[in-house]
């Protein structure tokens, strides 16, 4: 089998690239699997690469109901972070930062991911103390952190506007150094190249329409490729959550479904060499490899499977942008787009078995899913696997909201559109 | 997005904030009640349909009144809209 | 390209009118109405650019928005505006523009990747390389790292600055009954008839002038329907503006370029302007957009689109070439050209795909005086800087391929047509897909079912003119040797497309991601289509299966000032309290609190924040300090139930609060954590004033009007926000009652009269008071409540009555360290997260009642004693430690261990004379007594020695509020 | 304990407008022909919230009519010459009007049929009148301002952004603006700039009104 590298690009080159084999094959659903993915989303096609990498499960399909990465995962501002507060949350998003750190090279595939660091800005006394407080959390829970100050800051972002225009001056930043941002499509592309190597069928434009249920337990799907059973079934398509569950009788779950707006500028050269959030409202901006400036906002924060956001959170994020660097003004909003996120009840995700026997459930990851994608699957194989939650995703159960042991960062409460 | 307020007509988006499914508010648990399952259903529970959806909406940066807004969530299209009666819900 | 300026003609060029703007440093002329485009063809100028990846040399190809290659930069007023395209700039005196993506400075490691050449680099080439090894030193994501950096400097087009835009941008709302996008015929003609039915009608139209392809193509009608439209009054005519999203409710985003086109600007006049145009009906009459060919060669300066060509001749009088020819697959090209003859260009040839072609066809071929070559294809292109010559050759056009030898035509300027698509970018904003037509070949409009129309060629009305028909043959690309480019902008080829396809990359939007074809400035407007048909060869599938790429808002790029418009350089409302004015005349720093502005200190001396706030509070403690507490929410609360409603919103009971009393109340939110504190206040039987914390302001009144309107309708109570109403000044210290002594009439201040909690109601200098006797300080304090227009007057009448007791006015770090120092809690503690129980507050649940959150407060997580509680911490060496620390037990810094919780404030106290902190820490109140340590390595480095005590850290009795 | 006051009057000696400082009378911007806006502050009226309770608008709305002579009903909005009001709200109107003790009367007019609250701190009135004093407004508020949509003495609520604002409209070319006393300073601002392309007259306040 070819395996990338400069050589064989050269290679191919020489031949004309008429030699290069598709990443995954395009199979027809077998009858029955040991193991199937409902989301061939990032998530969902990781699973199957670590439960045929790890657990050496490779009887697996991932069903996907349109063309793979067609969720959140194609349409993400792909930052990799994990700058969590809360324990728990902060050793699975670091280690999903190790895996991260090495997942090229695991994959075989370059997935781009950038460590050009994030930084929190702050503007008010009260938000450095919590960027303080975050940052003393990161460094104890063994994540890295640092304060920046202005000085720096105007260094490495000339274009940035330290003493803003309405009275919210930048007073510093709190940068996690190993962040940064990754290739979006090409994580989906990687690993459905590696999952099908081992022997995963990935099979496109194939929705789940139902469960098959022996009693209570699930024991496969009805497909628009027809019924394929499975002893185990694992579901990993984010804000489709509820619409899929609804199909095995599950008609409430701490979910609710909400639309998140990404916007690219036309590209420019090289201008902002790391991941910047703003601390005056809800404003995220990094520079893709190509040159767009890609932002990000609030959600807009009604119910929707839309996939297509409103004007007034275009509005917002781009004034938040100009507030920032008064330079970009004169750039210009390329495309807009949306994904419908899996918002849960305390902001936190959900990898758990059930909710029905033969069933497990990966959701809830509101817009921070990405940067979980090689530990979210890590942990669901896990779970799939063993039947029972790795340690890292132990306190992402379904039960912890009824029993109080939400994970709530931002202290929001269960309003799914302010976390 | 432009919602007709019964009251102050058609406004935009920006002037109404969001109180999720009508459903749910309208099946509350009794002030008082103490059955735990039914307060861990209601707050923290969501249908989430894809479809046609009832739902509530305070024109925050208008009259200030609570509305009924019957919207597809695979749309956005608003088929009906009233101030918000709890009858209505039920 | 041997372009020219033609001694007569061009529709909205004015003769006479000479202007002279500078490109790349050098000088130009062009005419008034000229767009940098036509100027710079008129000019002989044929290199406009480089391409993104390959920066192959450039010329212009287009004459609208749809222009992939030729993108400048504006150099305006100090910003620097880059990736704007030549055809959409109407060129005056003055105008400074440069190329872009020129002379790449490729250092080393780039220089060494163009080496292995163009099919290296081919598409998704990053993905199969630069991982480096697996291990140290370069492993991990080092070498990607250090490519990285180069790729991003060799990408990119133009070049951001950063110096601030000092333009204004503006935002308008309008409403109508009709929007009609586009201001062609077939808008005009939907326009006027709106109009006649008196409905009130916006017309926008990107060009400076109404009549779109109309006006170009000299139809005899155009003119007299522009002027009827302008004499209609209830029409709206807005030239310049590019409509470029719908959105929900046919709200219409559009640009408005006001004053780009001029050197000076009137005062008060912005560059751009944002319309909102909330429209009952959006008639779309936005034309077509013609597409190119795809054959080796074809990115040449000189190839140029065809219905460009016959633009610039008629609206410019600019011919791009001396000897043109045309490769078409369709009859609109021989519109163009008999078009071009009318102007006096030489056409040598049309070079057709199809084998057969209409006698509609072939005579305009013959008056046009080109030589017709059928079944033929441009299988190169050739020249140095700009086009010498093409190859043409016998094309089959079922295999797509050449079929004999090929013939070499000189000729600078080659036509391409392609076909047309129609622009149904707005249609497609909702997300429907578009569907195929196939006569047309050509993706027409999704049916939504909103109010919405489309008209002309955006509905795939294609009219060529008698005998020639609007059905081109289905054959985009000529398969001959050498780059055949699909995205011009995006350096995307056939051959891409096709190894997108042979790694599997099956759907239209995973090639779409994989080669960024249609990714570019032009989001594919000219390219798309091609790139699909070249994807269903190679599926060996119908086009129509295959589909389009999703449609996205804008429609053309949009600047983002004119987005933020009035909020550019003015995003956040300030909001002031009536005594603002006071606080800046006497030297306070002011800080955001939300949108409030409140003083931080009152600096003297050139102290620092912390000398002045220990100052501050030292006088609270042991005179009497004034602070202003206007920013307090503040809720009128009337009617028959008021008690009853703050029973279930409060955790404690107010219902027998006697009137004239006020009590200190706690919010829960409905999943049991604590939401706000504040007191409440009963000024009658059936009336409240309750205050809430500055930043919960907002939520509580939104919360206690959902649960008023939504859950609780039988509930007769009425709120109102009196936030506004009232100035709010705080008297504290132990001197506080003799200051108010001195000042207050109509009514006694003493212990009896007004005792802890009590209210009065009295004058200070002429104005009415309420006063309330509360305390957040821990000493004796009084909140002075007056009409906030009498605020400032009532503050310096205090501020005069207090100066024989040395009052002095305390800022916010001051009211911080007076609350630290007594342990009440603010938003530092109330972060959401924490219950009744971890603050020490569970004495005001009620056991009595049910209250919002009752029900849920008791889950298994929320009561275990490990939580963290909040308790206080001492430093015990007196070294400063600082707020946003954490708990930790190591007194190593090196080797903290885990974090036990976190210092929520921290403070200077006088009473204490040292550091001391409130902190949430797990099993707080285990601990008191521990010795434990300060952490903060982010910030500080420092890692301090602390003692958990109490949270109440002064006058644990309350005697002295009491006193 | 003295009685509760129901209002705080607005005194001239001792009040102070929040955008004082800023009311500087003159011509601004862009006079090339001439200011098409002038911009004026109401101080020193007596501004109040009646609120009906449910089923009884209209007994409510007579009330306010009989403490103001207004004409305002369940369905009609009213300027008149010493007073304005409108309904912002279902059964919820501002009144505004000179006379000091508009609180008090109000309260006693709808006896139990509703509440008031008085807000004369709490508001501050500006007054945009002139030719384009609805394309200035169109740039801050989502609101049609034609005649059709927004006739005389129509009056509601809406917002710039976090500005919470009534609006009402006083004449064909008049209107007033109701914003909350601490936004005001700013919302001046955005005024005054939006009316800058158009040349705008700040007035002075009216004789007799407190010189601030
Ligand atoms: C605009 C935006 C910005 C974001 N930014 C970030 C960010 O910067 N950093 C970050 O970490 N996260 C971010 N996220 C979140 C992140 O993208 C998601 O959390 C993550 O991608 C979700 O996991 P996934 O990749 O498996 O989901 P998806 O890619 O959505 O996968 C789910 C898949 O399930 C499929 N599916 C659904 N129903 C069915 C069915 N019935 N049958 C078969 N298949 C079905 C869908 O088609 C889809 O492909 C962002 C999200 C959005 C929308
Ligand atoms: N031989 C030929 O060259 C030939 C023959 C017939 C027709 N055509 C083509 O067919 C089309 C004629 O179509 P038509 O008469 O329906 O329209 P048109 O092209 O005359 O008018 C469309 C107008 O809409 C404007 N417009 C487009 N999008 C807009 C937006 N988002 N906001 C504001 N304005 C916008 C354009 O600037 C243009 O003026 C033209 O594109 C023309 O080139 C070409
Ligand atoms: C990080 C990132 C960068 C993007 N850059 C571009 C870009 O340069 N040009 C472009 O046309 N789209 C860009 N897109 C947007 C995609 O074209 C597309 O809109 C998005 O993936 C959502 O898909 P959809 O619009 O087909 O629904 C980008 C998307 C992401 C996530
Ligand atoms: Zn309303």
């Amino acid at each position: 089998m070819a395996e990338y590298s400069a050589l064989q690009v050269i290679r191919n080159a020489l031949g004309g690239n008429e030699h290069w084999k598709p990443l995954w094959r395009k199979p027809d659903p077998k009858p029955a699997y040991n193991v199937i993915i409902v989301g061939g989303g990032g998530h969902g096609l990781a699973t199957a690469y670590y439960l045929a990498s790890e657990h050496g499960i490779a009887n697996v399909a991932v069903l996907e109901k349109g063309w793979l990465g067609s969720g959140n995962i194609g349409r993400n501002t792909t930052i990799v972070r994990s700058n969590y507060l809360l324990p728990e949350n902060a050793a699975f998003y670091e280690h999903s930062m190790k895996m991260w750190e090495t997942l090229s090279h695991e994959l075989n595939y370059n997935v781009m991911f950038s460590q050009r660091g994030i930084i929190n800005l702050f503007h008010t006394p009260a938000q450095e103390d919590e960027a303080a407080r975050r940052g003393n959390a990161m460094l104890l829970n063994g994540v890295d952190a640092r304060f920046v100050r202005p000085e720096e800051l105007g260094k490495r972002m000339p274009a940035l506007d330290l003493a803003g225009s309405s009275r919210l001056p930048v007073l510093g930043g709190l940068e996690q150094p190993r962040a940064g941002t990754a290739r979006h499509d090409a994580v989906a592309w990687g690993y459905a190249r590696a999952a099908d190597r081992r022997g995963v069928d990935i099979i496109e434009n194939c929705e789940v329409t139902g469960f098959i249920r022996d009693g209570t337990r699930v024991t496969g799907v009805n497909t628009t490729r027809g019924d394929i059973y499975a002893r185990k079934i694992g579901v990993a398509v984010a804000g489709s959550t509820s619409r899929v569950l609804a199909m095995a009788g599950i008609d409430a779950l701490p979910i609710e479904s909400h639309v998140l707006q990404a916007f690219v500028t036309e590209s420019v050269k090289p201008c902002l060499d790391c991941v910047v959030t703003y601390g005056g409202g809800h404003l995220y901006i990094s520079q893709s490899d190509k040159g767009g400036l890609v932002f990000g906002g609030d959600i807009d924060g009604y119910n929707s499977y839309a996939q297509r956001g409103n004007l007034p959170i275009v509005e917002d994020v781009m004034s938040e942008v100009v507030e920032l660097f008064p330079a970009f003004a004169k750039l210009r909003l390329l495309r807009s787009w949306g994904g419908v996120m899996d918002m849960s009840m305390d902001g936190s995700p959900i990898i758990t078995a059930g909710p029905l026997p033969g069933m497990y459930l990966n959701a809830g990851w509101c817009y921070g899913g990405f940067k979980a994608t090689p530990a979210s699957g890590f942990c669901f194989a896990h779970t799939i696997a063993t039947d029972e939650p790795h340690p890292l995703n132990a306190a992402f159960s379904l039960d912890r909201f009824y029993r109080g042991y939400v994970l709530d960062e931002k202290g929001q409460g269960a309003t799914p559109w302010k976390h | 997005m432009i919602i007709p307020c019964p009251f102050c007509g058609p406004r935009d988006l920006a002037e109404f904030t969001y109180h999720g499914d009508a459903a749910r508010a309208a099946a509350r648990p009794a002030h008082g009640s103490t059955d735990q399952e039914a307060w861990d259903r209601h707050v923290y529970d969501r249908r989430n349909p894809a479809g046609s959806h009832a739902e509530i909406w305070q024109h925050a940066g208008g009259c200030r009144s609570h509305l009924r807004v019957v919207r597809d969530t695979r749309t956005h299209e608003i088929t009906e809209t009233t101030l918000y009666a709890p009858e209505v819900s039920q | 390209m041997s372009g020219y300026r033609r001694p007569s003609g061009g529709k909205v060029i004015e003769r006479g009118k000479s202007i002279t703007f500078t490109f790349d440093g050098k000088q130009y002329f062009g005419l008034a109405g000229d767009t940098l485009a036509s100027a710079l063809i008129a000019g002989g100028v044929s290199v406009v650019g480089r391409s993104f990846k390959y920066h192959r040399p450039r010329g212009i190809v287009a004459a609208g928005v749809d222009e992939p290659n030729a993108l400048v930069t504006v150099l305006g007023d100090g910003a620097r505006e880059p990736n704007i395209r030549a055809t959409e700039i109407e060129i005056h005196d003055g105008l400074v523009c440069e190329s872009q993506n020129r002379f790449p400075s490729l250092d080393f490691d780039m220089r060494a990747l163009n080496q292995l050449g163009g099919d290296a680099l081919a598409a998704g080439f990053y993905y199969k390389t630069f991982m480096g090894p697996a291990r140290w030193p370069f492993g991990g994501t080092r070498t990607w790292m250090a490519f990285e950096r180069q790729i991003r400097r060799a990408a990119g087009l133009g070049r951001a600055g950063t110096e601030s835009d000092t333009s204004r941008y503006d935002r308008v709302n309008a409403h109508c009954d009709t929007l009609v996008v586009g201001g062609g015929k077939p808008g005009i003609v939907q326009a006027l008839e709106a109009a006649r039915k008196r409905r009130r009608v916006i017309v926008c139209e990107i060009d400076p002038t109404l009549g779109g392809y109309a006006s170009w193509s000299g139809d005899p009608d155009i003119s007299a329907m522009i002027t009827q439209l302008q004499a209609m009054d209830n029409v709206q005519i807005l030239t310049r503006t590019t409509a470029w999203g719908i959105y929900d409710g046919n709200a219409v985003a559009a640009l408005e370029r006001v004053s780009d086109h001029r050197r000076d600007r009137a005062p008060g006049e912005a560059r751009q302007r944002m319309w909102i145009i909330r429209a009952g009906h959006v008639a779309l009459a936005t034309g077509a957009f013609e597409r190119p060919l795809v054959f080796p060669g074809n990115d040449r300066p000189g190839v140029m689109l065809a219905s460009a060509a016959q633009r610039y001749a008629a609206m410019y009088g600019v011919l791009p070439g001396k000897r043109i020819a045309i490769v078409t697959n369709n009859d609109s090209a021989y519109t163009s050209a008999i078009a071009l003859k009318a102007r006096d260009a030489n056409v040598i040839t049309i070079i057709d795909l199809r084998s057969e072609v209409s006698g509609g066809a072939r005579s305009i071929a013959s008056v046009a005086g080109a030589r017709l070559r059928t079944g033929q294809a441009v299988v190169a292109t050739a020249g140095t800087g700009g086009l010498d010559s093409i190859q043409v050759a016998p094309f089959d056009h079922r295999t797509r391929r050449p079929t004999g030898r090929s013939e070499g035509i000189s000729c600078d300027c080659l036509l391409m047509s392609g076909g047309w698509s129609p622009a149904i970018h707005l249609a497609s904003h909702a997300g429907g897909a578009p569907r195929w037509d196939d006569t047309l070949k050509a993706f027409l409009a999704p049916e939504d079912g909103r109010d919405l129309s489309l008209h002309g060629a955006a509905a795939g009305d294609f009219v060529f003119g008698a005998g020639l028909s609007p059905a081109p043959a289905p054959v985009y690309e000529v398969r001959a040797p050498g780059k055949a480019f699909v995205d011009f902008q995006h350096d995307v080829t056939a051959d891409d497309v096709r190894l997108a396809h042979r790694e599997g990359f099956h759907s239209v939007e995973h090639v779409k991601r994989y080669t960024t074809l249609g990714m570019a400035t032009d989001q594919g407007k000219t390219s798309s289509l091609p790139g699909q048909a070249i994807l269903a060869d190679a599926l060996g599938r119908p086009l129509e299966q295959v589909g389009t790429t999703r449609f996205r808002p804008p429609f053309t790029p949009v600047s983002l000032g004119s987005i933020a418009a009035e909020r550019f350089g003015d995003l956040h409302p300030e909001r002031i309290t009536p005594i603002h004015d006071w606080h800046v005349k006497n030297g306070a720093r002011m800080v955001a609190a939300g949108h409030w502005q409140r003083p931080e200190c009152y600096n003297r001396w050139k102290e620092s924040v912390e000398q002045a706030y220990i100052r501050e509070a030292k006088t609270v403690r042991r005179g009497v300090g004034i602070v202003d507490v206007s920013t307090l929410g503040k809720i009128d609360i009337q009617g028959p139930d008021a008690a009853a409603f703050l029973d279930r919103v409060y955790t404690n009971g107010f219902a027998r609060l006697p009137v004239g009393k006020s009590r200190y109340g706690l919010m829960l939110r409905e999943d049991g954590f604590v939401f706000d504190d504040g007191t409440t206040w009963r000024l009658a039987p059936d009336r409240y004033l309750m205050t809430t914390t500055t930043a919960n302001a907002g939520p509580v009144m939104q919360h206690l009007e959902y649960y008023l309107n939504v859950i609780w309708p039988d509930i007769r109570v009425h709120l109102t926000s009196v936030t506004d109403q009232w100035a709010a000044m705080a008297v504290a210290g132990p001197h506080s009652r003799d200051v108010l002594a001195a000042i207050v009439i109509d009514t006694d201040v003493d212990n009896l009269t007004l005792p802890p909690m009590g209210i009065v109601h009295g004058r200070i200098a002429e104005v009415p008071v309420m006063i309330c006797r509360l305390s957040f300080s821990g000493e004796r304090a009084y909140e002075v409540y007056c009409g906030a227009h009498h605020g400032a007057h009532v503050w310096n009448a205090l501020i005069a009555a207090g100066e024989p007791w040395g009052i002095l006015p305390y800022g916010l770090e001051a009211l911080g360290a007076l609350r630290i120092e007594k342990g009440h809690v603010t938003g530092a503690e109330i972060d959401g997260r924490t219950t009744a129980r971890d603050l020490n507050l569970d004495w005001m649940l009620s056991t009595k009642k049910p209250f919002i959150g009752s029900a849920m407060m008791d889950r298994l997580g929320l009561v275990p004693i490990t939580r963290q509680a909040l308790v206080g911490v001492v430093s015990i060496n007196g070294e400063k430690f600082h707020g946003g620390s954490h708990i930790v037990e190591s007194a190593n810094p090196k080797k903290p261990g885990p974090s036990l919780g976190h210092v929520t404030a921290m403070c200077y106290s006088p009473v204490h004379d040292r550091y001391i902190g409130l902190a949430l820490v797990s099993s707080g109140r285990a601990r008191l007594g521990a010795r434990l340590y300060a952490t903060d390595p982010v910030r500080s480095a420092s890692h301090v020695p602390v003692e958990i005590v109490r949270h109440v850290m002064v006058d644990p009795s309350g005697d002295r509020m009491h006193g | 304990m003295a009685e509760p006051f129901i209002s705080t009057p607005v005194m001239a000696a001792t009040a102070q407008s929040p955008i004082a400082d800023a009311l500087l009378p003159g011509e601004y911007g862009n006079l090339a022909i001439g200011a098409q806006v002038a911009l004026s502050e109401r101080f020193g009226l007596a501004i109040c919230d009646v609120c009906a309770w449910p089923g009884l608008e209209t007994k409510t709305a007579n009330a306010i009519k009989r403490a103001t002579g207004l004409a305002v009903t369940k369905r009609r909005d009213a300027v008149g010459e010493a007073a304005q009001g409108f309904q912002h709200a279902p059964g919820r109107w501002t009144v505004i009007a000179e006379d000091p003790s508009l609180a008090e009367r109000l309260t006693r007019a709808v006896s139990a049929n509703a509440t008031v609250v008085d807000l004369a701190h709490g508001r501050t009135c500006l007054r945009i009148a002139g030719e384009a004093g609805t394309s200035v407004l169109a740039k801050l508020f989502a609101i049609d301002f034609a005649e059709k949509a927004f006739p005389v003495a129509k009056g509601l609520a809406t917002s710039h952004h976090a500005v919470l604002a009534q609006i009402q409209r006083v004449d064909a070319q008049t209107f007033d603006l109701l914003v909350f006393r601490s936004y005001a300073r700013t919302f001046f601002h955005a005024l005054t700039r939006a009316s800058e392309e158009f040349g705008y007259r700040i007035v002075p306040p009216r004789a007799g009104e407190p010189e601030t």
